[in-house]
């Protein structure tokens, strides 16, 4: 049976990672905003597991843990302080915290 | 046809899914009622009696009845989410069974060659596969909760996520020392592998990871118990203070879905518990005793013999005939297994099955004895307790395998 | 048409899906579902990809573990559905072309790359061995490997440390 | 153990000590901190001694014997070894530093009894013992110049000890700038030998030079450089000014530092550099004549000092002077040689004067005392040796050593007859000023109010050393004592191959004076021998004259020849002069150009510029900050496409 090509993950995880990015510009939420973190960070490991798929080395499968790790720790500390922002002001909205201005 | 004999794979596999499908379902009935009865007997009660021989139709009648019942979905729930999220419950459960090896791989499948019989894949990281598989399965009762919109659901449901989260980390910790031992993540090798479980100690303690992984199992059954919210760690439906947990709002099949996938992961985690620390589809006995084999056509035979026993002693009619089918399926279904060939091929799954049962009777006997917990003392214990234990067996049986190495290069 | 690319594309279709959903939903929880759609669904396609331990701990990790702490975290807030403001005119206006503008670049030149480098279409995806990761992962990424480890460690630290409540 | 293999020992005990009491005398009671400070000495001095046993068992072909411990730095061909060597040299100032300075840390402990920052004393004291050990202990230039340099800091921290004083505080920075003047020739000097040699390694330098010769142009320039920061560390023409204001510090560091041991490195450095200097005769004879000029001058100085430690200074001076006489007409063993006598009955002068001092209650001016002969007669007698010692009367120390010096001058390899007689000219104002010193000191009539001042003898532990010191000043010289009677001089025998080992090959003497004349001008010296000592004695009796037999010749002889006089009182002015020199002309630069100027001009300008820039702009770009998460994200994302823009850019010229 014939074999996906590579690029074609490629192309996907392309795609994924800009509608990551669109997601990041155009929710409100924090967290979703943390969530379209996580799915940019997807998108990377997938091209990362296909350029490893690719040259036939394992070093892209590697990255992919150090990613989900970093990942992990992001959304530990992220949510934690989502919970602190949530219980100052009863809101989740990014454009309501806008303390940080001139 | 040329399409079966060009995907052998596919065909088998729907063959293998569909049949497993039905066996586990009825297998999950028909828990259902061997708990309520075990219970009633350690409470002195009858349990089931009355549909059926022995409450034998129970199951059936409770399944007609949840089909029909009205299936209420609050106005003010989350419409998606709150459909999901038993699909979810049950399908992760199920799903997680497709994985488990019954039987020796050796066994081929019939007039497909190249597939196994008894287990539907035999990917190389089963084990692992089984952890994601449940992992997920937390969405299903979080979902619920958090979809009911009402209190009590969301409590419930906050809360078994946490203590499913929390115990999902220990659950795998104490796992990870038998993984070690077996040096592959592939249920057949684990069982049966270079350093599988087969052989014995002195030619008659069997070879299983129960004995060098005493600590593990324990760790691991704690776990487990926790991980499908039984008795006693069942506080996301803890009645006394939550009325039904998660599942309150809903009703009818939906609830019974839940309930369902509850026991599918009861039968999931024994699978595994037989796999990794009771040496799978492995007999007990040394293979020198030859007659073992007829073991399992022997024990319907006596089945059988109880049951017509029974049927001409305690039953009156309808129930007598029921019975009498059921004596005549034990009878039959033991006859023929005592044919070798059948016995031969019927050895795996025989054992596999039996330990499975003992560890679920288990499961109920707890349930019929133990209190259960208190929120805090649940997360204090898995995490202040159970985890460490774990992490510590996983640290000295690591150092135990490299012990060689470290004292002669 | 083989089952590998039905696989993929059904794969793929149900990634993409699942990110426009994360986006297009109001609901939390909704994107939180559609993200975890997205998750399984490019662990099936690591599967695909002849990386079947990645996939697992993608499951695991990702989908069992992180999705689960936000949905335990929306759960916990309960904030309900996000309001529509537009105090930001630039990510109004701005947004949109220069997100898609980013997509199709990175998207033409990964895919161009790729043919400028000819791979991909190496013969049976043989799976990745376990072992030959692991010990790639603690040979020669040992360092890496502990650093992160540190990592996680201080960021657990660090999220005691905010969520604690002030006494 | 044989410490010859541990030779850092020598050097870790004292440090160890002044970290110590640095560290933590703070709090201490005096005797603590005395058993730290003086119990590290007493090791180092142990230490030394065994040294000395273990050196005197090695066979010569092994020495100098070099212990390399660590490289200290590497830069291309430039490598520097923390090495330590040990040869004669070393071992004779090992010897005079390590038993001075235990002296005279014991005497300090009396003498810094009653003083505030006791520990700081004696930290800085034993500080400086390791650096003056690192100094005579060096293999190579650079560690040389470790000690060099620190025993400059430590001398300055000593002499602004009392730094609330603000002339103490002042002569503590002359000290150490003018001596960083004579540095930085030092320094230069090191680079060139390094530029010549590529190595700043005493043997590799050594032979190289005695292996092929190296232009004599070069050679001097070198000589001359070092020979600069010789004159700096050591007092002489035209740097000598720091020395006397040094006597600011207190008496135990000017006997330590200031007479015995720290203003001879030079004079060590010239000999240790030997090889180098007897190669660039014109070298030599510009240290010779620093040395003779520095020697007579500062004598004449000394003549009308009233201050009695002023009047050591000036003498130490002339006696510096002496030992460089020594070396310019290349008798380094000579030089060596005063250095130590010197060692020994200067210390004993200034500690004695200390003596007198701590009686007088601080009072140093010599026309304020008188008569304590009586009361004081420890102090009287060692310090009446000491000045006989320095005086050059035979038997005592000085004599030997003075005697062997200007013998040198007058018949040496390069004699010089002008720098002989300054030599005994200096020699002649020596005996007089330090008899004037003694006489004002001890005999007449109390010129004090004895009402005020109640004189008492200092305690033992001051009073021993001053003894101890005094033996020495007597019988220290007598290694050289043979030669008088046609013998061997021991010291010089024991010196020799350190001076002799790349000693250049003797020329016959470059012009042949015919026969008569030589045996003329060989009687003519032989009857000049004597002279020294003869100009001694008139010193002794001119003196007694002036200020015993009728003292009020000075004053009519002061009236008679006042210009003279008072261009001596004022010690001609060169302060003075230097002042107006370089002082003034060097603040002002310093006030307008660079203060006001570059300072508060460019930098403050830069600085505050760019920090107005920096609000200005702030002001500007502040509206970016919306505060709104979102519109972030917008610039990140506008920033990332760039980015990838540029990436994308580059990484296909890579791969097509």
């Amino acid at each position: 049976m014939s074999v996906v090509p590579v690029s074609y993950y490629l192309v996907l995880s392309a795609i994924l990672f800009g509608l990551g990015v669109v997601a990041f510009v155009f929710k409100r939420n924090i967290i979703t905003i943390f969530m379209s973190i996580e799915l940019m960070l997807n998108a990377v490991n997938l091209a990362f597991v296909a350029f490893a798929r690719a040259h036939n080395q394992l070093d892209g499968l590697v990255f992919v843990f150090f990613v989900i790790v970093v990942a992990a720790a992001e959304a530990a500390v992220g949510l934690a302080i989502v919970i602190m922002l949530a219980q100052h002001r009863q809101s989740l909205s990014v454009e309501r915290v806008n303390l940080l201005k001139f | 046809m040329e399409f079966i004999s060009q995907h052998p794979v596919l065909v088998a596999s729907i063959i293998k899914i569909a049949v497993l499908l039905f066996i586990v379902m009825t297998a999950l009935a028909y828990l259902t009622w061997a708990e309520r009865k075990i219970i009633a007997h350690i409470q002195s009660r009858w349990g089931p009696y009355f549909v059926g021989a022995h409450g034998l139709l129970q199951p059936l009648a409770d399944g007609l009845k949840f089909l029909f019942k009205e299936d209420i979905t609050p106005p003010v729930t989350d419409r998606l989410v709150y459909t999901l999220a038993p699909f979810l419950a049950l399908s992760l459960a199920l799903s997680a069974i497709a994985l488990i090896p019954f039987g020796p791989p050796s066994v081929p499948f019939p007039f497909l060659h190249g597939q196994q019989a008894w287990s539907i894949t035999d990917i190389n990281i089963g084990l692992l596969l089984v952890f994601a598989i449940t992992s997920i399965g937390v969405y299903g009762v979080a979902l619920a909760g958090w979809s009911s919109n009402s209190k009590y659901p969301l409590m419930g449901g906050l809360r078994s996520s946490a203590q499913m989260i929390s115990y999902e980390v220990s659950l795998t910790m104490s796992v990870v020392g038998v993984v070690l031992l077996a040096g592959t993540l592939n249920f057949n090798e684990i069982i049966n592998g270079p350093h599988g479980q087969s052989g014995y100690w002195w030619h008659f303690i069997p070879r299983w990871n129960v004995v060098p992984q005493i600590v593990g199992f324990l760790c691991y059954f704690t776990a487990a118990i926790a991980e499908t919210n039984r008795i006693p760690f069942d506080l996301p439906e803890a009645e006394t203070e939550l009325v039904a947990g998660f599942h309150t709002e809903y009703s009818s099949f939906k609830f019974a879905m839940f309930f369902m996938a509850e026991y599918a992961n009861m039968i999931t985690v024994s699978c595994l518990a037989t796999i990794l620390f009771f040496g799978g589809w492995l007999s007990p006995f040394p293979d020198r005793w030859a007659w073992q084999i007829y073991l399992p056509g022997a024990g319907l035979v006596l089945l059988g013999i109880y049951c017509a026993y029974d049927t001409v002693t305690e039953m009156r009619g309808i129930a007598r005939l029921q019975l009498a089918v059921v004596t005549a399926l034990a009878l039959g279904g033991g006859l023929l297994c005592l044919i070798p060939a059948v016995a031969g091929v019927i050895q795996g799954p025989f054992w596999f099955t039996t330990k499975i049962l003992i560890i679920l009777f288990f499961y109920i006997w707890m349930r019929g004895t133990l209190p259960r917990f208190r929120y805090d003392q649940l997360m204090s214990f898995g995490w202040k307790l159970l985890l460490p234990v774990s992490l510590a067996n996983l640290v000295i049986t690591a150092f135990v395998m490299i012990w060689p190495w470290l004292r002669h290069g | 048409m083989s089952l590998a690319f039905i696989l993929f594309f059904l794969c793929a279709l149900l990634a993409v899906g699942g990110a426009l959903a994360l986006i297009l939903s109001r609901e939390p929880i909704h994107s939180a579902l559609a993200l975890i759609l997205v998750m399984v669904s490019l662990a099936v396609l690591y599967l695909l990809l002849g990386a079947p331990f990645v996939a697992a701990v993608q499951v695991i990790v990702y989908a069992g573990a992180i999705m689960v702490l936000f949905v335990f975290v929306i759960m916990l807030l309960n904030m309900g559905a996000e309001e529509h403001t537009d105090f930001s005119k630039i990510a109004k206006f701005a947004g949109w072309p220069l997100a898609l503008v980013l997509m199709l670049w990175i998207g033409y030149w990964l895919a161009h790359a790729q043919a400028g480098a000819a791979i991909g279409t190496g013969a049976a995806v043989e799976p990745a061995s376990t072992p030959g990761l692991s010990t790639q992962l603690f040979r020669q990424y040992l360092f890496p490997f502990e650093a992160t480890s540190v990592l996680i460690l201080i960021a657990l630290l660090g999220a005691l440390v905010l969520a604690r409540k002030e006494e | 153990m044989p410490i010859l293999h541990h030779l850092w020992i020598i050097l870790a005990l004292p440090l160890a000590g002044a970290a110590i009491n640095g560290l933590f005398g703070k709090r201490w009671s005096q005797p603590v901190v005395n058993s730290v400070a003086v119990g590290s000495v007493t090791l180092t001095l142990l230490a030394v001694a065994e040294l000395v046993r273990e050196f005197s068992l090695l066979a010569p072909e092994q020495l100098p014997f070099v212990g390399n411990y660590f490289t200290w730095m590497v830069a291309g061909p430039f490598k520097v070894d923390f090495a330590l060597q040990v040869d004669q040299l070393t071992v004779v100032m090992l010897l005079v530093v390590s038993f001075v300075g235990w002296l005279i840390h014991i005497y300090s402990t009396g003498y810094m009894a009653h003083e505030g920052g006791y520990y700081r004393f004696f930290s800085y004291l034993n500080l400086f013992m390791f650096f003056m050990l690192t100094l005579v202990m060096a293999a190579n230039l650079i560690v040389m110049f470790v000690g060099w340099e620190g025993v400059g800091l430590c001398s300055y921290l000593l002499i602004g000890f009392w730094f609330l004083k603000k002339s103490a505080a002042d002569a503590g920075k002359k000290a150490f700038i003018t001596t960083r003047i004579g540095d930085f020739g030092f320094t230069v000097g090191v680079l060139l030998v390094f530029a010549t040699f590529g190595s700043i390694d005493f043997g590799t330098i050594f032979k190289s030079v005695s292996a092929n010769p190296v232009s004599e142009a070069v050679l001097t320039t070198i000589c001359i450089l070092l020979f600069t920061g010789a004159i700096g560390k050591s007092a002489q023409i035209p740097l000598y000014v720091w020395l006397p204001d040094a006597m600011e510090g207190p008496t135990p560091v000017s006997a330590l530092i200031h007479a015995a041991t720290m203003v001879t490195a030079g004079v060590y450095m010239v000999a240790r550099m030997n090889p180098l200097f007897s190669r660039a005769p014109i070298a030599m004879l510009i240290v010779a004549i620093v040395g003779a000029v520095t020697a007579f001058y500062s004598a004449t100085i000394g003549l009308v000092q009233t201050d009695i430690k002023k009047v050591l200074a000036y003498s130490t001076v002339s006696q510096l002077g002496y030992m460089f006489l020594a070396c310019g007409v290349g008798s380094y063993a000579a030089g060596i040689f005063h250095l130590m006598t010197h060692a020994f009955f200067k210390g004993l002068l200034f500690l004695a004067a200390g003596s007198v001092i701590h009686a007088m209650g601080g009072e140093q001016d010599m026309m304020k005392m008188g008569g304590l002969a009586k009361k004081i007669p420890i102090t009287y007698w060692t310090m009446l040796i000491a000045t006989l010692a320095i005086a050059g009367i035979p038997g005592f120390a000085g004599f030997f050593s003075k005697d062997e010096i200007l013998e040198a001058a007058k018949s040496g390899p390069n004699a010089n007859l002008i720098l002989w007689l300054l030599g005994v000219a200096g020699a002649a104002l020596t005996s007089f000023y330090m008899f004037r010193l003694v006489f004002l000191t001890f005999f007449g009539k109390p010129r004090y109010d004895e009402h005020h001042v109640h004189v008492h003898e200092s305690p033992k532990n001051m009073t021993v050393p001053l003894m101890i010191l005094a033996l020495l000043s007597i019988f220290g010289g007598w290694f050289a004592a043979p030669k008088l009677i046609g013998g061997v001089d021991y010291f010089e025998k024991f010196l020799s191959p350190v001076f002799s080992m790349y000693a250049p090959p003797m020329a016959e003497p470059a012009v042949v004076i015919g026969e008569p004349q030589a045996s003329a001008g060989m009687e003519l010296l032989k009857a000049l021998t004597g002279v020294p000592v003869i100009v001694a004695v008139l010193g002794l009796l001119v003196a007694w004259w002036f200020y015993i037999k009728n003292p009020d010749v000075p004053k009519r002889l002061a009236r008679s020849v006042h210009g003279l006089y008072t261009l001596l009182l004022n010690k001609y002015y060169v302060d003075e002069i230097y002042a107006a020199l370089l002082v003034r002309p060097l603040l002002w630069i310093s006030t307008n150009v660079l203060w006001h100027g570059i300072d508060e001009g460019v930098i403050d300008g830069v600085v505050n510029g760019s920090a107005r820039v920096a609000r200005a702009s702030g002001n500007q770009l502040r509206e970016l900050q919306s505060g709104n998460t979102r519109s972030y994200a917008s610039w990140m994302l506008i920033g990332a496409l760039g980015f990838t823009v540029l990436l994308i850019a580059l990484f296909t010229r890579v791969v097509h």
